[in-house]
Parts: C-alpha cells; structure tokens; sequence
C-alpha cells in the first residue's frame, strides 16, 4: 500500500486524470460528462475546506509553544487560542442574535476594515515621499498621478469638468493598456505553470522530496 | 537661512504627520458633512442604464465578494442597486464569498425595510439569502452547471426548494449578476457565469479598477461601478442620498490634502535634497 | 463577440482556438523542456540592483532581510525562490546576515522547507555552514496579518542595510515597503499584480515589474523548466502581439480575419 | 432604540479598531496586540465554523440523501490530514494531486478567453472612424500595449528598434502607473473613509468614535514614553 502510495507516476496519472475531467467537458458537448465534472469539482470543494485543519495545527501548535516557553506577551497567544475556541462555541448559540451575532460586529467587521482602511495611510506617505520628478520615470508618475487625483476629488469634478476628459484618458488609456498587458502576460505564465506541473516538472509543488513541514 | 530650514523641513519631515493629517481632514467633514456638490462619470451612468433595465420577475444573483472592510467602502452602491432591484420586483438571491460577508445581507435588508414593505416582499417568494457558499473556484462552477446540486438550504439551513430558486438550474436561468466585489470569487463567477453569457455587473473597491476595466471593455462585464464614488454616484442617480454622498467631503479634503503634501515634497526636494546631492 | 470562422463538429461553440492555444502552450513547454536545450535569458538591470543591495549591507556590517512571498506554489513563489537562493549566496559569500520572513498563509506552509533548504545550501556552498542559523528563518505564523506584524517587527528591531521583497505579496506589501523605507534600508520589491505594482514603484528604491520577476529567476537558476517557461511565455506574448498588428491593419482594410479566427 | 448591545458594540469595535490604527505610531505596543490577536482568534474561529458549515451542507447531508460518490471527498480529505505527518506523509500526495489537477483543469480552461484571446480581440479597433477623442483613446490603447509588451521580452536581446519600442513601453507604463496609484489611493481612502462612517452613522456614535481616538493615542503615547511598550509588548 504505501508503496503505490508513494509511486510517483501514479500521482501523476491522479492529477491528469482529474485535469482532463474538468477541462475537457468545457470543451466538448457532453451533458454526462459535464456532471461528471461538477461531481469532481465538488469533491475537490470539500478537500479544500478539510486543509484548514492543517493551517490550525500549526497556528496552535505555534501558540502553544509560546506559551510555554512563557516568551514576552505569552498571555496574548492564550487569549487568541481562547477566542478562537469561543468563536466555535458561540455558533451553537444561533447567530442572529446572540454572542456570535456580537463578536460578527464589535470585532470582526471593524477589524478587517482597519486591516485595509490602514492602507490609505501608507500610500499617503508613499506618495508624499516619493512623487518626486526625479527623473523621466518619476516625472510621467507624477504628472498623471497628480491630474487623477485632482480629477478624483468630487469637488473637482464639479467646478473643473474640463479635467474630468484627460484624467479618463489617462486611466482609460495608459492604465487599461497596462491593465490588458498584465492580463495577458500573467495569463499565459499562469497555463504554462499549470502544465509545467502537470508534465511533473515541478515535483515540489507535489510535496515529494523535501517536506517535512516544522515549525 | 530661515528659508533652507523649512526646505529641509519639507524635504525631511516625519511621516507621522501625514498620518496624523489625513486622520483629522477624513474625521472632521464625517463629524460635520458639508455636502459639496459632485459630478457623475460616464462610468457610473453606464452601470445605472444597466442595472434599472431589469424587469419585474428577472432572477438577479446578487453577489457579496467582500470582507467587512470591503463592504464599508462599497456599501453605497451596494444599498443603492439592492434598492433598484427592489422597486423593479426582481427576485433575488443574496449569495457570498466570503465568511465574514454572511454578517451583511442582514445589514442591507435592516437599511432597505421600507422598500421590502413597500413592494410587498417576502423571504423566500421574492428573495432568498445563501450563506458562504463561494468558498473556491470549485463551488462556484458547480453553482452554474447545477445549482440545486450544489446548493441544498440557505444560511440558516433551511430547505430551498420550495423558494423561487427551485426555478433556477444552470447559468442560463439568471437575467443578471450584480457583483459586489474586493477581489475573492468574482473572477470565479466571470469564468463559469459571465464568459457563458450571464450578464454581469461588476461594483469593485478603488485598488481593482485597474484590473478590472479591461473586461468592461471586452464586453465580460456589462457595467462597472466604481469605488465609493460610483456609490455616491449612483445614490445621485436614483435620488436617494446615502452614505456614499456623505462620504464625498471627506474624499475631496482626503486628495486635497494628499495633492499639497506632494507639492510641498517637490518644493523640499528641489530647495533641499537636490542641493544635497550635488554638494556632495 | 465576432462570429466564428468555422465550426468543429463536437467542440463547443467558440472554444475551439481556446483549446489549440491551450495544447500548443502544453507540446511547446514539453519541447523546451526535453532534451538539453540552452536557452538564452536576458539579464535584467533588477539583478545588479540586489547585488548593490547585499553589497551595501555588506559594507555597513547590517544584515539583509529576503521574502519569498506568502502564497503556496506559483511561478511568482518559484521566482522568488530563485531570487532568494541568489541572495543566500551573495550574503553567504560575504559573510552578511540574511534574515527570511516565512509563513504568511496556509499554502506557503509547503514552501517553507524548501526555502530552508535553499539558504542552508548557499552556505554549504559557499564553504560556510557553520554561519548557518535556522533561526534566521522565522515562520510568522499562517495569518497574512499576523505575518505582516512580525515582519515589520524584524525590520523595526534589527534595522537592515536592504530588504529584498520577491514572490506574491498582497496588501500587505505597501505596509512592509513603507517601514523598510523609513527605517533607511533600500528596498527593492517585485509586484505581480497591476494595482500593487503601481504602489511598489512609488515606494520602492528599485522594483521588478510583474513578469521581470520570473525572467530575473529563470536567468539565475538552472532550472531548465523555469527558463523553457519563459521562452514559452515569449512565445505566446509574440503571437499575441502579431495578431493585434496584424488585426489592426486587415480591420483598417475593412477585413474582421483576426477577430472571427480568434472567437472561432 | 439603541439597545445596550449596539452601545457594546460601537465601543468595543471603535477601541479595538483605533487599538489597531496605534500601528501607525510607529512601534508595535500591547494595545496593538491585543487588536491583532483579537481578530486572528475570532477571525478563525469564524472560518472554522463556516468551512465546517460547508462540508456538513455540501458533504455530509447529500451523502446521508444517497449522494453516495461524495464519501470519496471525506477519504481524500483524511488522507490530506497525512500532509503534517513525520512519516506518513505520503499519504496526502494522491488527493493533492488530485485537486492541484481539478484546479488546474478549471483555470486553465477558462483564463485562455478571458485573460487570452478576449483581450487581444478588444485591441483590435478602427484606428480612421470616429472622432477626434476616440481617435486619440485607440490610438494610445493600441500603441501602448504594443510597446509595453516589448518591454516584457525576455528571451530574446533587445536591439535597434526593439530597444527603443521597450523603452518608449516603460515610459507609458510608468504613465500608467501614475493613473493607477491615484485609483488605488482612492479605493484605500475608500475603504478607510467607509470604515469611519460605520461610527459616525447613526450620530450617537460619534462621541464614542472622538473618546477611543482620543484615550487610544494618549495610551500609546504614554506607554512610549514610560517605556511600557518595550516590557510588554509581544516578541512575535
């Protein structure tokens, strides 16, 4: 048993089978394969969800060792382990009402917003820093940042209408163009990374070899 | 010598200041709205055309691709095309991609009461709430090719085959797809929905623009909704001024504020870090 | 949507193109990458910016802080692999501490080992294993935040000379580059998509664009995969480029060829 | 009626939040801890009780309702488990082979229109009908993803007018980058602007909003200069 399990062409034989099942009904008129497809994507759906217990014996076992070696602010990993587990015991409780209905918006919904609302701050920086013409590359930067974010100020766009035309241009322009080259560019790199693996030539993507995960 | 001083200043000044800045002009006009006036972008005109054009009966698949975080920023647009929706009697299924995003459909129907009396709607005849049921790529394909395959009960597990999505089987049965997005599944739901021909609408936060107006002008997505400016936008539109319309002063002192300390950047630049270069 | 040229019996509707484009990407990698064909690779002017970077931190006795990134395995991942082992032997050669943030998400749980295993190699390498110090690769846990977190904290305590930023970084990358910068250490990153390139090359001293990257990876690594990858991508990015020319120059003649091929 | 609850909330989620804003100042502080870890604990407890959620719906009440096939995900999904296992670890190659192929299956399929074809098709367009501003939009849109795509050339040197076409693509593409700052810094200001609005809409939160800006940077400043940051701040 482990010995197939451990067989190299068989892994790879499993996942081009799983490839050619769901790409192939795209593809091909096949009402019967379609729902053979769906089948598999759904099975794949529900392993998926099962890793996250591989992402929470890590993070707890990473909080259990500070803990225990009591390194500075130890207490705060308690607290994350204890809060973590009161979460799961508050969604028995209903979650219209209720503790969990509570944490949803006291601590989760204004958290994740400062998470990334936090962000505006260091662009703010950034840009008061370096939008600074000092040289060709800089001095492009600058000037068409510098008319979009005139443009972009509502009040601008009511008293000064005639920017609102060459600040479109630029982002309707020069900025979709780059938007479609990237497109295109991380389209392709994305298929040939999937066939780089599907051919086998990428065996750490597979996890054989080196893989021993320790934290 | 008073003069190079504050041109050091300018040049050399800690970040702090920015930050502390931008708190106080956003805070100030939110605690105190001003209510300056705005213009509508042809974008947001578009969207508009689009999304009232549906008819009374149509299946709208309203999509929450968003943390919390994403929904403060798109909210307004949000509240303004649920309200579209409403008044022009679609039946909606509420759907989201993200864990955190089950907390808001409750958020939108608290705000829209009114409008849910109103026009007579009822949970389960007139519109219907998934959970997370967008997890992967995977879930989100399996909803276009066999939705009651895929989708058994609504976020609070009761059945949904006795709801109006027992009409609904593949991609073919849904008259538009009003995205609401960060990012998350929608490219999920382009791929498996929109690329067949569902119509597609597309309502992003600011950072996704840029990757996202190419499929606009490709035909992928019939409409984009900008920002939280779109949101304000679209609040003008439909004469129902929301948070998005308050939001605005503090979007103009944001920029203005941003615009003066590039300036003055320049200014410290050229007076101060250039003649330190080339002293050297 | 032009109209499709022809139609292929069984094939969907308008998928046909789709799928040949698809099955030439597969025969062409499987070509460059069998047998033992030398690829030529440009050098790009990324790389002397790294070098420089160690260099400086060598210099000023400071240590040099290197990411991979914080997904699982892409080819972005793969690139800053590429980019760290590079980094590993310029630091191991000249004796400069290198500090690797790992962790960041439960699919860069798997990277890990191997990131490991490339920077102890550097050192056997370059004749000095003893320098190596596996807790100079701390893993900042699963969480993007928490990483970010323990990452600044890094910068903010050991203050190095340089921080090189490769691989998928997220939101989390303006908050990284923004600290780096303030704490006077030269920051070079690579974005890989299009609104965080935007920001990196504001807040960055020097900055890999998008697929510059993995160019730079495959120019450094011996990976005949990696290099074939990027002659594959040239490829395709030309044929791309070919029919927009060529598109543009029938349509302006009144001839939609490009277009109906393209949606057959 | 504003319920004790919603009190709770606003003031609970405006400290926390201006807690995690303490960043900002610059070090990382015990207040800042407690935001972070706070949203890490509650933030997973959170995804597990959705993604339990999620194989009980989609997995365990269609196998109890005769979807017999759907006990294979359970297999694969135990012997993925094996992936942290010292020894046994090999156990979790079949079924990780078997979702990299399905993911890989249903990306490539798709992105070949949508990020391929799709996008060389909308480069296509009259350059002579139209009027003078639409002349200019696809004049510039052709030219610019022409010449930034020869900045992206790797394999091949780049001479004579090859070099000069990448140089005039870096140069649009820093143009580009100018528009695209400005629209990300508005999303960002967006997502912050918004974050703010959730406590000063309805107005009896604003006091509660202005008091934890106010006792939050005062705490921190404090703690900077007692040096209470340094004793209890988390080491990682």
């Amino acid at each position: 048993m482990a010995e197939i399990l451990k067989n190299r062409e068989l892994q790879l034989i499993a996942m081009a089978l799983a490839f050619l099942l769901v790409f192939i009904p795209y593809f091909v008129e096949s009402p019967a394969l379609d729902a053979a497809s769906t089948k598999l994507i759904t099975i794949t759906a529900i392993v998926n969800a099962v890793t996250l217990i591989l992402a929470l014996n890590s993070q707890i076992r990473r909080g259990l060792n500070i803990i225990r070696m009591r390194r500075r602010g130890w207490y705060f990993k308690a607290y994350m382990i204890a809060t973590m587990i009161l979460m799961v015991v508050f969604a028995f409780f209903g979650r219209e009402t209720g503790p969990y209905h509570w944490v949803m918006y006291a601590v989760i919904n204004p958290l994740s917003s400062v998470n990334y609302g936090i962000l505006a701050f260091y662009m703010a920086s950034t840009a008061a820093r370096a939008f600074r013409a000092r040289n060709t590359q800089a001095m492009l930067l600058l000037a068409t940042g510098f008319i979009v974010l005139l443009y972009q100020a509502p009040l601008t766009g009511a008293y000064a209408p005639w920017l609102e035309p060459i600040a479109l241009y630029f982002g309707d322009t020069f900025g979709m163009a780059a938007g479609r080259m990237f497109l295109i560019s991380v389209t392709v790199g994305a298929i040939v990374f999937g066939v780089r693996v599907l051919l086998g030539k990428e065996p750490t993507v597979l996890g054989i070899g080196r893989e021993k995960v320790d934290e | 010598m008073s003069e190079s001083k504050l041109m050091k200043t300018l040049a050399t000044y800690d970040r702090r200041w920015v930050y502390l800045t931008l708190f106080i002009v956003v805070t100030i006009p939110l605690l105190r709205p001003i209510g300056m006036p705005i213009s509508v972008s042809p974008d947001t005109k578009q969207y508009y055309d689009v999304i009232s054009s549906v008819k009374e009966g149509d299946h709208v698949l309203f999509t929450l691709n968003t943390e919390f975080s994403g929904y403060n920023e798109i909210q307004s647009g949000v509240i303004a095309s649920m309200r579209i929706f409403i008044e022009h009697g679609c039946k909606i299924c509420v759907a989201v991609g993200h864990p955190e995003a089950t907390g808001i459909p409750e958020l939108i129907f608290n705000q829209l009461k009114k409008e849910l009396v109103e026009n007579g709607y009822e949970y389960g005849r007139d519109y219907v709430i998934l959970g997370y049921v967008m997890p992967n790529e995977a879930s989100v394909a399996a909803m276009a090719q066999n939705f009651h395959g895929a989708i058994t009960q609504d976020w609070l597990g009761r059945p949904i085959d006795d709801t109006f999505l027992a009409e609904i089987n593949t991609w073919e049965d849904w008259d538009l797809i009003a995205d609401f997005t960060t990012g998350l599944a929608t490219s999920y739901l382009m791929n498996h929905f929109a690329l067949r021909g569902t119509p597609m609408t597309v309502n992003c936060i600011g950072v996704m623009i840029a990757s996202q107006k190419p499929y606009v002008d490709t035909g992928v997505y019939k409409a984009i909704l900008q920002s939280m400016r779109g949101g304000a936008e679209l609040e003008y539109l439909t004469g129902h001024p929301g948070p998005g319309l308050t939001a605005m002063d503090a979007f103009t002192f944001g920029h203005y504020m941003l615009i003066l300390f590039i300036i003055a950047g320049n200014i410290g630049y050229y007076g101060y870090t250039k003649k330190q270069m080339g002293g050297e | 949507m032009a109209t499709p040229l022809f139609r292929v019996p069984l094939i969907a509707e308008g998928r046909f193109i789709g799928l040949m484009l698809d099955v030439l990407i597969f025969i062409l990698v499987l070509y460059y990458t069998s047998g033992d064909k030398k690829i030529y690779i440009r050098r790009v002017a990324g790389l002397d910016a790294i070098e420089e970077a160690v260099g400086r931190a060598a210099e000023m006795g400071k240590p040099v802080v290197c990411s991979y990134g914080l997904a699982g395995f892409t080819y972005w991942t793969l690139a800053g692999l590429a980019i760290l082992s590079h980094v590993a032997k310029l630091c191991a050669k000249m004796g400069t501490r290198l500090i690797v943030p790992t962790g960041g998400s439960t699919e860069s749980l798997i990277v890990r080992p191997v990131a490991e295993e490339i920077v102890k190699t550097a050192y056997l390498m370059a004749g000095v294993p003893d320098q190596y110090n596996p807790d100079d690769l701390p893993f900042l846990s699963g969480q993007q935040y928490a990483y970010t977190g323990g990452y600044i904290g890094i910068l903010q305590r050991t203050r190095p000379a340089s921080t090189i930023m490769t691989g998928s970084h997220w939101s989390e990358a303006m908050n990284i580059a923004e600290t780096s910068n303030a704490i006077g250490a030269i920051t070079i990153t690579s974005g890989s998509y299009i609104s965080n390139v935007a920001a990196l090359a504001c807040a960055s001293d020097y900055i890999l664009i998008g697929e510059e990257a993995p160019a730079a990876g495959a120019y450094l690594s011996e990976d005949p995969a990696q290099r074939a990858s990027i002659r594959v991508q040239d490829i395709f990015k030309g044929f791309a480029l070919v029919c927009i020319i060529l598109g543009l120059v029938l349509t302006n003649m009144g001839n939609n060829f490009v277009q109906h091929l393209l949606s057959t | 009626m504003v319920t004790i609850i919603d009190y709770s909330i606003a003031i609970v989620g405006a400290f926390l939040a201006m807690c995690m804003f303490s960043t900002l100042y610059g070090k990382s502080s015990p207040l800042y801890a407690l935001a972070e870890e706070s949203y890490i604990g509650f933030g997973t407890g959170l995804t597990i009780v959705i993604n339990a959620e999620y194989i009980w719906r989609t997995g365990i009440v269609n196998i109890m309702k005769g979807d017999y096939i759907l006990i294979l995900a359970l297999i694969l999904g135990a012997m993925i488990l094996f992936r942290i296992h010292p020894e046994y670890n090999y156990v979790a190659r079949i079924p990780i082979a078997i979702a990299l192929g399905a993911q890989f299956g249903l990306s490539l399929r798709t992105i070949i229109f949508s990020g391929f074809t799709q996008q060389i098709i909308a480069t296509i367009v009259p350059l002579f009908e139209g009027d003078a501003v639409t002349l200019l939009y696809r004049w510039t849109v052709a030219l610019s993803v022409i010449f930034m795509m020869t900045f992206f050339f790797y394999s091949i040197e780049l001479k004579g007018p090859l070099a000069a076409s990448a140089k005039l693509g870096e140069y649009f593409l820093y143009t580009a980058f100018g528009a695209i700052f400005a629209q990300t810094f508005m999303g960002r200001l967006g997502l912050f602007v918004g974050f703010m609005q959730s406590f000063t809409i309805p107005p009896w939160k604003k006091p509660i909003l202005v008091a934890s800006m106010i006792i939050v940077f005062a705490l921190v400043v404090i703690m900077d200069r007692t040096g209470i940051i340094e004793k209890y701040t988390p080491s990682e």
